[in-house]
């Protein structure tokens, strides 16, 4: 039987952001909550981990300009403006952790370390991708960074990520398995199996669930039947917390404890980060600004942007200088710019490579 | 006649279907604001209680399906991409097939489930399947699969009229394509085919947008004297047994031209009805070519794609070899 | 959005059974709480109830002789010792409300009022039976009494229930669904698809999980992650609650607040009633006493036995005589004694009706 | 040699590869005390930790083995009935057959998924039926279906020996059957059929306990003067097409008796792949017959259930009537 310690961690901040979401809305500034993270974090670490926001950002807005001059085949789902989530708790993995994701996962792939031009390249379905252009921007899995998984079956990724904490907890290899997901794919079956699994198994993952309050054009306030998806985890007894997804020394600080607690042993918890994405659910299907979202919901969180928050924090602290953040940027963007060009130069696999890894260890089939 | 696009003629038919009958209602995760696109469309007229934007449970709507139909609704429910349609395969294989018979007719389950399919499109191997093999196999369901805006609003209209459960499969190619629907209101029945061209050397049978492609292909090889006959099941279940055996009984050639796997796919079940009816199999007179998916998951990239695909060279060839083999 | 009332109502006697199960064991005498009930019902309806009990339990006493006789053809799944939530639960529902039930059905469909001998022809694959003898022992639907589903797939019967209440609101009729399932299914994905959507929707159902310890062989403690499924309401915004399952009028109480709730608009309920099944879980396969549950255990819950609680309480308030209760009983058993004749009289289908009603409005397959 | 039964056989091979591979590890909701039962015994053998009991989640468990693998693991998943794999469609279809190819080979998903299958003991509609053909279009998945324990046995050592995903298919008909089983370790290749009985006159496809229904139509046609072969494909995918081509090419007769549904099922696409074999084709003097359930979910009660499954006089009928209808 799992331990059935419940700790809702629900803190003044995260209240606020809940009576704001009531409203479909959210307003906030830097409360206590929020500053009181400070102490836990070096300069060093808090610089690391802006450098990784703002390589997701600048990353997937090359993206736009890429599925625009008609570089990327299919479909394109952006994370821009849910930096925090990725970055946050990819900074409380070791490198031997494993990472699972979804059909958005570029940022979850990149705040792992992979090379940026391969998942780039990926995404533009080339030989030099990741997954030698078979997967695409949905299945940006790149196993040499412990992302194992990036799966586009909304609620399909969690069996796997619970079943990759029952493989290192047997190999007895104290890796965590970090798993993301949706607001939307908390509503799926798998989602109550597999918690229900890991707290009965006692397994070493810590669920993510990115509440960006939307699954494609549904508003969660019409199809999650609770205020907060983390709530869900009293009926596992396990650990529910809901942080400021935004914030990204609050999604770290919570990460941290969850792997630790992982990692020790005590078994699975539920991580809510509620963010939201500044773009479109899909790019290109839908108008940037979706019909389904109030300007005012659009705007409220673009001002709450992520990787505003962190460098105000950090310029506030006298942390960074302006200079710093500028020349930070500027090494970013040449990083991106680099990638796309690695990228674009990468050829396309040859047609009849098709044919192969259908099964392992085998050629083509006859 | 007007030219609509095939997206549209399903539109209509839902929504003459829903003001025709109050039991009719729609549910799907595509559900959209009022107004917004064409479910929008649909929930301004009708209103949330008839349009209904469910959470993303696709077993779990497939199967609400079947209790609102058993308590007299008839319900219509969009899984999308057929994909995600596995998602609720226990609940449509297990449970609605089995649920007029077992019950033994108690109640029927008058349900539409709606599933677009195939590659083309760069959406890899979670997005661009064409499933209905997979169900083909399961007594109890109904399987029709259009390849005109004509025969989409036609079909589902009589798919949504059925009392029972069956599975709209949409190719995903056609949405945007358009033809002429008529005004007034008619229906195609479900377990009839159509010759969209007449032939006398070679029967094609093709399914979806693999109609448009053999369609071009007959045409290019009407050329080099080969009469290629084109036949579109429509209805995979009821299959138009007859409409088949007297095609090859006329032709004495058959290919099959699916985007569903190679192996066990729809061409499969094709073939075999032609090679156990004996006369049609008398009339045989060239091995059966089957032109599909190649069996490996949908690659993403856009020429690992294109090579694994039906194309029009691949069903050419695949008819001009046929032709070749058979001695007249 | 759902009401998000949540009234976790455990009281005194839940309680005790809760620390008990814990341990694996239940004993219990009758307490307050379950003596506050009286009040609440006609000695009729008592009476009523417990005529129910004795049904269902000399019907399924009666198919053990049966299935010996070689007369059962496939599985059989008996409810012995678990009549009280079938009773508690039907006792509170109108002749239109619909049921929906599992494989371990027939208690359910007999409660309803089904014709004995009609079930029983459907237990025997007669042409008599309440499905023509296509369905069988897990199969028991009846639709004249409102069973519009036996469903054998663990967990499947669930959204189909949920369905069933949506298309009861739709069509403005007032009627409730009470949906019937096990410990075991409360792990499987419908279970949390059905009630987030019961939720959001408000639907007029009940959930009534008969939390038995075991789904066949498993004991909940290793297949469940929490002590109770009702606290799984929790993470979807509903009611959920915990009765004694043995306690036909604590059943019964709590299911008439519940379908009174779900009557007027206020959405569904979880009501979990804990009980046992004092044989196998089917007949045959295994030995009576199953090897996987603690002699102690079975003793424990035979000693709680639904039928003999009502019993002692009705003859202690002198509500009803020895004589009745005997009078009733030999009642009963000329009943089903009459079933069991009546059903073994119809004949077997013909063979080639199998290929009836595969599909409705049609003949045969061609 | 010794004889053991089926059941016993599979065992076995699971048994040995626990020990010979500690990455080797069973789960299923079967899984009984230790001691209890077959896999009881199994649990004292291996521990709880090898040997999990899961709750009732066939999707989920189908899924954590996937992650499982792909974190080193070798996992075999019990989803008993085979309808109860239903509810694991969209993880093994979705999921584990797209895995290796998807990600481009960056894994490889070494994981056996067993099912039993078939009808025959009162079991209705959702505990009957033959689901293998629903599978079988799915790219990606391997699927062996042994007839013997001593097929039975190799076939479970080859599959968890397999780097890929194996769907392993057990005829609930065969369990308490018995056959020889030597003592010493072997292995039964994936992709190998094996003909059970030479014939001359008709080529006879058999699956699962089909073969023996097979075996004995055969002797008893042998007293007619008619050798039918009998020839077990054992996997179904990969397939040997060698084995059934030559087959036919000697007999130029066809039946096949499988208890999966007639339409679309396991014969299906076994009668395409001999029809479209140009050589095959061209020797096969009579239409193709399929033996097979009929296509209705599988009813209760015995006297209709009978009727609609495969028995040796129909087959017997068909193998006749093939043979008669073939000019010699
Ligand atoms: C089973 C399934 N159903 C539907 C879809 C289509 N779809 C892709 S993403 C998406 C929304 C998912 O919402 P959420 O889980 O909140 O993730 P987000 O996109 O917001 O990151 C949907 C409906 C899918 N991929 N899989
Ligand atoms: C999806 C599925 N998996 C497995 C089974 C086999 N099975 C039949 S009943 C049962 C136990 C169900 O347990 P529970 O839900 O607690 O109901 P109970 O039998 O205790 O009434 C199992 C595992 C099934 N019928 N369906
Ligand atoms: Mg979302
Ligand atoms: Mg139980």
């Amino acid at each position: 039987m799992a331990p059935s310690l419940f700790c809702y961690n629900w803190g003044v901040c995260a209240r606020t952001i809940d009576s704001l979401c009531k409203r479909g809305m959210l307003y906030l500034e830097a409360s206590a909550a929020l500053r009181r993270c400070r102490i836990d974090f070096s300069t060093a670490e808090l610089q690391q981990v802006l450098r990784t926001m703002l390589l997701i950002r600048l990353f997937e807005e090359r993206l736009v300009t890429e599925v625009q001059a008609g570089n990327i085949p299919g479909m394109l789902h952006l994370a821009v403006g849910q930096e925090a989530a990725a970055a946050g708790v990819c900074a409380a993995l070791k490198p031997e952790d494993y990472v699972v994701t979804t059909h958005r996962g570029h940022g979850h792939v990149l705040a792992r370390g992979a090379e940026p031009w391969r998942v780039m390249a990926e995404i533009f379905g080339r030989s030099g991708g990741t997954c030698g252009g078979r997967g695409g921007s949905m299945h940006v899995a790149d196993f040499s960074v412990g992302v194992i998984c990036a799966d586009a079956i909304v609620g399909g990724c969690l069996p796997i990520a619970t079943g990759a904490a029952l493989g290192a907890k047997m190999r007895g290899e104290g890796r965590v398995t970090a798993c993301f997901f949706g607001d939307g794919a908390s509503n799926q079956g798998p989602f109550h199996e597999s918690l229900n699994l890991a707290s009965l198994w006692a397994l070493p993952i810590v669920y993510v669930c990115e509440n960006n309050l939307y699954g494609a054009s549904s508003p969660a306030r019409e199809t999650l039947s609770v205020q907060d998806v983390a709530v869900r985890a009293v009926g596992y007894g396990i650990a529910g917390e809901v942080v400021d997804g935004n914030d990204v020394m609050a999604v770290a600080e919570a990460a941290a404890r969850a792997v630790e607690k992982a990692r020790s042993g005590q078994g699975p918890t539920l991580l809510e980060c509620k963010t939201y994405r500044f773009r479109s659910h899909m790019e290109g299907r839908t108008p940037a600004s979706d019909p389904y979202r109030p300007e005012a919901e659009v705007a409220a969180w673009r001002e709450r942007c992520p990787i505003d928050l962190l460098q105000g924090r950090l310029l506030a602290q006298g942390a960074v200088s302006r200079q710093e953040l500028e020349q930070m940027r500027a090494q970013v963007a040449t990083e991106v710019e680099e990638a796309a060009r690695k990228a674009l130069e990468s050829d396309y696999p040859s047609p009849a490579d098709a044919l192969l890894h259908v099964y392992a260890g085998e050629g083509p089939p006859e | 006649m007007r030219e609509i696009t095939f997206a549209e003629a399903v539109l209509e038919a839902i929504q003459e279907e829903m003001r025709h009958d109050s039991r009719v209602f729609y549910m799907g995760i595509d559900v959209s604001p009022p107004g917004v696109g064409a479910t929008g469309r649909l929930r301004q007229e009708f209103g949330d209680a008839r349009v209904r934007l469910t959470p993303i449970t696709e077993a779990t709507n497939s199967g609400v399906a079947i209790g609102a139909a058993a308590a007299g609704m008839r319900p219509i429910v969009n899984l999308l991409i057929c994909n995600f349609g596995f998602v609720a395969f226990d609940q449509i294989a297990n449970h609605a097939a089995n649920f007029h018979y077992m019950y033994g007719g108690q109640a029927s389950l008058p349900i539409v489930y709606r599933q677009s399919f195939g590659a083309g499109r760069a959406g890899a191997a979670q997005h661009s399947s064409s499933v209905y093999p997979s169900y083909l196999s399961v007594p109890g369901l109904k399987i029709a699969l259009p390849s005109t805006p004509y025969d989409a609003k036609g079909l589902m209209k009589s798919a949504i009229r059925d009392d029972n459960p069956v599975l709209f499969f949409e190719d995903g190619a056609l949405g945007g394509s358009t033809g002429p629907v008529p005004e007034e209101e008619y229906l195609v029945p479900l377990g009839r085919a159509e010759v969209k061209r007449q032939g006398t050397d070679i029967t094609v049978v093709a399914l979806g947008s693999m109609v448009r492609l053999a369609l071009e292909a007959a045409e290019d090889l009407a050329s080099d004297g080969i009469q290629a006959e084109v036949l579109d099941p429509r209805t995979l279940v009821p299959f138009d047994d007859g409409a088949l055996c007297r095609s090859v009984g006329k032709t004495g050639c058959l290919v099959i031209v699916d985007q569903s796997s190679r192996t066990a796919g729809a061409a499969a079940e094709v073939a075999a009805r032609v090679c156990e009816d004996p006369q049609a199999f008398a009339a045989l007179r060239a091995p059966v070519a089957r032109v599909c998916c190649e069996d490996v998951p949908i690659p993403f990239s856009p020429p690992l794609e294109r090579y694994v695909i039906p194309s029009k060279e691949k069903l050419r060839a695949a008819i001009l070899r046929t032709v070749q083999r058979s001695p007249a």
